[in-house]
């Protein structure tokens, strides 16, 4: 390759917030491409926040974004879904009252028809779980099916970036097992992932990289294995300054 | 004070005037008629609008009262009670109406009666038929009032003495508005009945406006009645007589029946073969005033007149009649003028009011035989 | 003859609850899809019921022209209310909703009593004096063919709703706003499809009603209630639903005005719905397009 | 004490078996704890862990399924949200509220009134009583107003305040009736640093002042800072109760936050 | 605003003189009418613009305290004082009921269930015929006489002195109204319809001061029908007509809800200008929809929102 390939995304001292003042606050990111990032960080450090600010549902103050190698910084949502960013937000984001087939031909209503044929079935290759139950309401799929489902649908768009919002909130640990296991394909596809998760270490363990977000600001940045053991990590989430280490997991 | 307030009132006085004028000598006898424009019946009330017109043309033509024309003016009572005293006591609070007259819609007539008799007006009522009206008018009652066409007790009385007659007056069911006017049908109905021993088989009341009558007509079919008497006009009677033709009903209908707002179609179908009704008139009379009155509505209105056109158009003659009478245009000399009044009908008799204010003109009876209407004869009411 | 009493009771009942129905989905569609109680869905109805007759009356349109013209303008007239008025609501704003749409009625049904006055007008064609037997019962043949279009446009709806994108965008916009920005489907597009299928429905409603029932500016304000109710009933929202709930009010109407009196009748859709907001109150407010 | 209840005098609020299911699942399950008059005790858990749910159901917003709880010996279970507020436990909410369109004067006073006003009639007519009672409660108003630094916003409606100033508002509101006890929930989510200084010593300020306050809060430092004790929820059950520092050092507390299932072998 | 309460006082001072000035039924007619529309619409003002509730149940009371007044004075003998009062509070009890019942589900369910009883009482009105001698109404009601202790009976017999007794009733109720909008409890019924969960958790109980607040709004407005139907003398099922409730809408929705003058104006606006200038009904009605879709898109404050968007305004410059 004689050039090297520009990374999927670029934050550039970006602020974002909801009212009048910033949530998150100059952040500067790079996303290489292929890669799985966690955000990390204790509740409230704007880590759903920074997701929503990339997907453009909120408000930006300041900074920019390139995704892509183009500035997207005001694009509507729906304008980045068509340049190629997915995301999946907090909860249960789907049509429960609709089958699984339904879903996901709603999935790829911004695709032309022949299009969302064969995106199904590329899904339905990709999640082979979601064949067995592709008659069933939605809305009756346990915690990690419907996750899965809802990744599916947004897959279907084949998304260059796909951003998922605490996949694994309110899962039994054998479903949070089984997203992960989903995320991991899904990069192997070829597809970047953001994940913002609570479920730390068990983003980690599939991350390439990782950004440990505390108060709206950028306070680590690292390789997923180095942040995974880094016991600063935990003086985010359990206080103290980052300086002051404490004994892990004693 | 008290002058800023009267420049005040003055100014709201101003522009609340517009039409607000006393009438003098010279000019129009200004005259009040109630009657509903719009609302469900508006079809009929323009009607008895156009007789009344009719009969005022023809006098104003002749050279008025004394050389002073008569001015009608219209008030819309939608054939509601509440609307008709509200426009009648505001249209009275305006004007220095001599007279009042009304058509059509009785719950409308008997609630404006107490506001004309407070306000020592008098007042005729045209097309009103409910029977309760004369009840309580002229001595002992309301001396303001007065009633040219015939009370439906006497309509229904005709019409069943004819029904006995004929051996059909037994298992007589009844479908009426909830009005004053389908009330006093069905009480008419009772008491004519009553008096020979019998009773209605049964009685639907429906409310004006009702667009649905199949449940009701199954219940009747089911019945099998000898007759079903109807009380029911305009819009509810359309919907009605439609839905009585195509559910295949056969029972013949009696009661006051306005045939020549039956379908043409339904009529030549035969479907309503046997049915017998009363009405205060009908167009076919064969006289020579009758010919003369239907030539000259229907060069003024474009249209041939109907029962209520005739109705009114009578009464607007027995009041033009009334006032070259009176003492003087006022309204307490006019409603001596009217109650002495002994005016000839086009049916050919002479009206004149009895003790309750009301007229007892002939009535017409009719029957439907081979989809052709033919008159039975006439009745006194 | 007692069989055929009730057996002809039924059939009233079923055609007058199709008829219902007809009015109702529209009714219920547009609130599931903008939450938006629409007032003005009856004078929709009139409008398309004094089309119907002023085409058929004075155009010299045939029936069946009149009935497609009529639908055609109510579903534009619908694309226009959307963007006009409906589009400035939020979804919170339930009383703004009522509040606008009451507007919208006083505007439409006053017009039009200025207009035409309330004297009713009785739409004549070419089916109005036949009727169809069926056995020992018997039904008029307009009102059969009212019920044929209502049956067509329930098939109409339910095809569109469970076997197009859009339709199916339509059914995902009611039960999850988010997950329809999820996946791209952009809410306005899908809101005035809605509003103006709604209104389209209440179009052909008009259109069907028209030779039935005589045709007044007042007729849709008394039938919006009764659409409410069945609306409700049904489970706002719930469009299979209140369809279900329209027949089965068409049918107790009926019965109750074969066996009582037509009194009975005036009160009997306010009533149950009533007893329905008291029973099931929660399962009410709010809930997607089902069919 | 019928039935259970707090063990010994020294304890404000005691609340037992608290449990709250939705849809089938466990928000909150068996949890149970006492405060202490006088305390400040933090209240911490991951997201989803049920820690507005708990407030919610012991604030009366919300009908627990099982459990009771009682403050100062008086049971509260099953009460509306205004029986709790009278009985003497106030909150306030995640996302700020202030009644937008009254001034801060009024919001304030709202906050007090159902405590140092007298009855409806006495409001209509308007007495001398009423008069005293509106002037004390303006006063007191004032001087919280003044506290938080926002006195010369008496007059203005709420809405023109930033969201931290808000927030301020929103706690002097809940300490206008005096309670015994607040709830506060997330006091400091998204507020600035200068903020958060401002917020933390008003609290400090009350709690010298002898109310007790539990606090539903994210951010670490400040429940280190701040808190005498720490209860953390995971999952809709009590996982830990102790000092900060205690809890810090608890393993099961990190898991918590950081998730167990995958953890790596390195920690 | 702030020139509102001495606007107002001369105001009442004209209206109060214009008995004695001039004798024209007509102006009573539209003094008395002005004065009836002043109560339904503050009256309707306390319901949604105090409590947020949107009543479309005020017709209803207006018509059940016509009808109760009707019927106990001509059926039962009373005089018209106690009657008006007894059917107030039937009205009352009827408003009391109806909140009651749907206030445990949600305000959207107040909406439709007020609603539904408005449509309910039409039919009662029309079919229970041996209480309300149905569509027919009960025309020729008797003028009633009023008699004070210490004063001659007064006997009420044309427009003049409807109006001099329906300006007192409104001037008593709009006195009541605005002391209660402006103390204490009309604050906590703002404070309860921007932010429920908070009041709550002030201690107050949003059920008791909505149920207050329609339980108040049904009396005044019963009464207000009570008095009408007796100067209109006759009481049909067309009290219960919409055009009755649209009216208040307008005014209450053009005025701005929860301003006490701001719907005060509205209500003597809108029932004097369109019949000074004449518009038929029909136009009249097609005016006022216009009107209020015109005022729920660019004025959700109505009148009064506009200028408490200015103060605001000055506000949001002095924080700078």
């Amino acid at each position: 390759m004689a050039m090297a390939e520009p990374p999927i995304l670029e934050l550039k001292r970006l602020s974002a917030g909801y009212l009048d003042e910033p949530i998150v606050r100059a952040i500067d990111l790079t996303v290489p491409r292929r890669t799985i990032t966690t955000l990390i960080g204790p509740n409230g450090a704007g880590k759903s926040t920074l997701m929503r600010a990339i997907y453009g549902l909120i408000r930006r103050f300041d900074g920019a974004i390139v995704f892509d190698g183009e500035d997207i910084s005001d694009a509507k949502p729906i304008e980045r879904l068509r340049r190629g960013i997915g995301f999946v937000p907090q909860g249960r984001c789907n049509f429960p009252g609709m089958s699984v087939r339904e879903n996901l031909e709603l999935g790829g209503y911004t695709l032309s028809r022949g299009e969302a044929r064969a995106a199904i079935e590329r899904v339905l290759a990709l999640f082979p779980v979601l064949r067995q139950r592709f008659d069933v309401l939605a809305g009756n799929l346990s915690g990690g099916e419907q996750q899965i489902l809802e990744m599916a649908m947004v897959m279907e768009a084949a998304p260059k970036l796909l951003l998922l919002d605490e996949p694994s909130l309110g899962l039994s640990p054998i479903n949070q097992e089984q997203v992960f296991e989903t995320i991991r394909t899904i990069r192997d596809g070829g597809v970047t992932v953001m994940v913002v998760e609570q479920n730390a270490y068990g983003a980690l363990a599939i991350s390439d990289t990782a950004v440990v977000l505390e108060l709206g600001a950028k306070r680590l940045e690292g390789p997923a294995r180095s942040i995974a053991t880094d016991p600063r990590v935990r003086a985010t989430y359990l206080g103290g300054s980052t300086e002051d280490v404490a004994e892990p997991g004693a | 004070m008290r002058k800023l307030g009267a420049i005040l009132a003055g100014v709201v006085l101003a522009a609340s005037s517009v039409g607000h004028a006393l009438a003098q000598d010279g000019e129009p006898i200004p005259v009040l008629v109630s009657l509903p424009i719009t609302g469900p019946v508006a079809a009929f009330g323009e009607h008895s609008r156009w007789g009344f017109e009719l009969a005022f043309a023809q006098a104003n033509e002749a050279g008025g009262i004394d050389g002073r024309p008569i001015a009608a003016d219209f008030e819309d009572n939608r054939c509601n009670p509440a609307e008709g005293v509200k426009s009648v006591t505001q249209a009275l609070s305006q004007k220095d109406y001599v007279v009042v007259l009304d058509g059509l819609c009785s719950s409308a007539t008997l609630a404006i009666m107490p506001v004309i008799e407070r306000a020592e007006i008098p007042m005729i009522t045209a097309n009103a038929s409910a029977t309760a009206i004369a009840e309580q008018s002229g001595v002992g009652g309301n001396k303001w009032m007065f009633k040219v066409n015939p009370a439906d007790s006497g309509l229904t009385e005709a019409i069943v003495a004819w029904l006995d007659k004929e051996g059909k007056a037994d298992k007589i069911a009844l479908l009426a508005e909830d009005t004053d006017f389908g009330r006093a049908g069905s009480d008419g109905f009772s008491q004519a009945l009553k008096k020979r021993g019998l009773e209605l088989a049964a009685v639907e009341y429906y409310q004006q406006g009702t667009a649905d009558f199949t449940g009701v007509l199954t219940k009747l079919k089911a019945l099998d009645p000898n007759s079903i008497a109807l009380y029911s006009i305009a819009a509810d009677f359309q919907n009605l007589i439609r839905q009585y033709f195509s559910m295949g009903m056969k029972t013949p209908l009696t009661g006051r029946l306005i045939l020549s707002d039956v379908p043409e179609e339904i009529l030549k179908r035969g479907a309503l073969d046997g049915t017998t009704t009363v009405q205060p008139y009908t167009i076919e009379v064969d006289t020579p005033e009758n010919e003369a009155f239907v030539a000259a509505f229907e060069a003024m209105h474009g249209v041939k007149p109907n029962l209520l056109s005739f109705e009114s158009y009578e009464t607007g003659r027995l009041l033009v009649d009334a006032m070259e009478r009176a003492s003087a245009i006022e309204p307490a000399a006019l409603r001596d003028a009217i109650e002495s009044a002994s005016y000839p009908s086009i049916l050919g008799t002479a009206i004149e009011f009895d003790d309750n204010h009301l007229a007892h003109n002939n009535a017409v009876i009719m029957r439907v035989t081979d989809g052709k209407v033919e008159i039975l004869g006439f009745s006194g009411t | 003859m007692n069989v055929d009493f009730v057996l002809q009771l039924l059939l009233n009942g079923l055609i007058l609850g199709l008829i219902y129905a007809l009015v109702a989905m529209g009714l219920s569609l547009i609130f599931g899809v903008l939450e938006i109680v629409n007032f003005a869905h009856g004078e929709f109805y009139m409008l398309a019921a004094m089309g119907c007759y002023f085409l058929t009356a004075g155009a010299g349109f045939g029936y069946w022209g009149a009935v497609v013209a009529v639908t055609a303008v109510s579903v534009c007239v619908g694309f226009v209310l959307y963007e006009v008025l409906l589009r400035r609501l939020g979804g919170r704003d339930f009383e703004r909703s009522i509040l606008l749409t009451l507007g919208l009625s006083m505007v439409l049904q006053n017009g039009a009593l200025y207009l035409w006055t309330a004297t009713p007008r009785m739409t004549t064609t070419q089916y109005t004096y036949e009727s169809v037997v069926l056995g020992p019962v018997q039904a008029p043949l307009v009102r059969i063919l009212a019920v044929v279009l209502a049956v067509i446009s329930f098939v109409s709806l339910y095809l569109v709703l469970h076997h197009t994108r859009v339709g199916k965008a339509m059914r995902g916009v009611a039960q999850n706003r988010d997950a329809a920005l999820m996946v791209g489907i952009d809410p306005r597009v899908v809101s005035r499809l809605a509003v103006a299928v709604g209104v389209g429905l209440s179009g052909v409603a008009g259109a069907a009603l028209a030779p039935v029932y005589s045709v007044h500016p007042l007729m849709g304000f008394a039938f919006l209630f009764k659409a409410f109710a069945i609306v409700i009933i049904g489970g706002l929202g719930n469009v299979a639903g209140a369809a279900i709930a329209a027949v089965a009010l068409g049918i107790l109407e009926s019965l109750a005005s074969g066996f009582f009196s037509l009194v009975v009748v005036d009160g009997l859709a306010f009533v149950l719905m009533i007893l329905v907001l008291l029973v099931r109150p929660h399962g009410l407010f709010g809930g997607g397009v089902r069919v | 004490m019928s039935g259970g209840g707090p063990s010994n005098k020294d304890t404000l609020f005691a609340a037992q078996g608290l449990g709250k299911r939705y849809h089938g699942v466990d928000a909150v399950a068996d949890v149970g704890f006492e405060i202490e008059r006088g305390s400040i005790v933090a209240l911490i858990g991951p997201n989803g862990s049920g820690k507005s749910t708990t407030v919610d159901c012991l604030t009366g917003f919300q009908r627990a399924d099982a459990g009771r709880w009682w403050l100062g010996g008086r049971e509260l279970t099953g009460l509306s949200a205004s029986r709790h507020a009278r009985a003497g436990l106030t909150r306030t909410f995640q996302n700020v509220r202030a009644f937008d369109e009254m001034s801060l004067l009024e919001n304030l006073c709202l906050g007090a009134q159902q405590r140092d006003a007298g009855s409806w009639w006495q409001a209509f007519t308007g007495g001398p009583a009423e008069r005293r009672a509106q002037a004390k409660m303006e006063a007191r108003a004032l001087e919280l107003l003044e506290m938080v630094g926002l006195d010369h916003y008496a007059e203005a409606p709420a809405e023109i305040l930033s969201y931290g100033q808000r927030k301020l508002v929103a706690i002097a509101a809940s300490i206008m009736a005096r309670p015994d006890l607040i709830m506060l929930d997330e006091p400091v989510a998204g507020v600035n640093p200068t903020m958060i200084n401002r917020i933390e010593a008003m609290i400090r300020a009350l709690n010298a002042d002898g109310v007790t306050l539990l606090i539903v809060e994210h951010n670490m430092e400040f429940i280190m800072r701040i808190a005498d004790r720490v209860l953390v929820l995971a999952s809709g059950r009590l996982i830990a109760d102790g000092t900060p520092d205690e809890v810090r050092r608890n393993p099961e507390v990190l898991d918590a936050y950081l998730g167990r299932s995958r953890a790596p072998h390195a920690v | 605003m702030r020139r509102a309460p001495a606007l107002a006082t001369l105001a009442l001072a004209i209206a109060a003189a214009l008995p004695f000035l001039i004798g024209d039924a007509y102006i009573y007619t539209l003094g008395l009418t002005i004065c009836v529309f002043a109560v339904l619409a503050s009256g309707l003002n306390l319901v949604y613009g105090f409590a947020g509730l949107l009543s479309l149940a005020q017709v209803a009371f207006f018509g059940i305290g016509g009808y109760g007044t009707a019927i106990l004075v001509v059926d039962h003998g009373w005089s018209m004082g106690p009657a008006v009062l007894v059917a107030g509070v039937l009205a009352t009890v009827a408003g009391l009921v109806v909140a009651y019942a749907s206030l445990r589900l949600s305000r959207h369910a107040f909406a439709i269930v007020s609603l539904v009883f408005s449509l309910l009482c039409v039919i009662v009105a029309r079919d229970w015929v041996s209480l309300t001698r149905g569509p027919m109404g009960m025309p020729g009601l008797p003028s009633p006489t009023i008699a004070l202790p210490g004063l001659p009976p007064w006997q009420l017999s044309g427009p003049r002195d409807f109006y001099i007794l329906l300006l007192v009733y409104a001037v008593a109720v709009l006195l009541l109204l605005y002391r209660v909008m402006r103390c204490r409890i009309g604050r906590t019924l703002l404070a309860i319809r921007q932010n429920e969960p908070l009041a709550q958790s002030m201690g107050q109980n949003p059920l008791a001061y909505r149920l207050f607040s329609i339980g108040l709004s049904a009396w005044v407005t019963g009464m207000a029908g009570g008095i009408f139907v007796f100067h209109l003398t006759i009481v049909d099922p067309s009290i219960f007509d919409f055009y009755y409730l649209e009216t208040m809408l307008i005014m209450v929705v053009v005025g701005g809800p929860g301003s006490f003058w701001g719907v005060l104006g509205a209500a003597v606006f809108f029932s004097a200008i369109p019949d000074l200038l004449r518009f038929s009904a029909d136009l009249r009605l097609v005016l006022y929809g216009l009107v209020l879709i015109a005022a729920v898109l660019a004025m959700p404050g109505g009148v009064a929102g506009l200028l408490r968007r200015r103060r605001l305004r000055r506000w949001r410059e002095a924080r700078r």
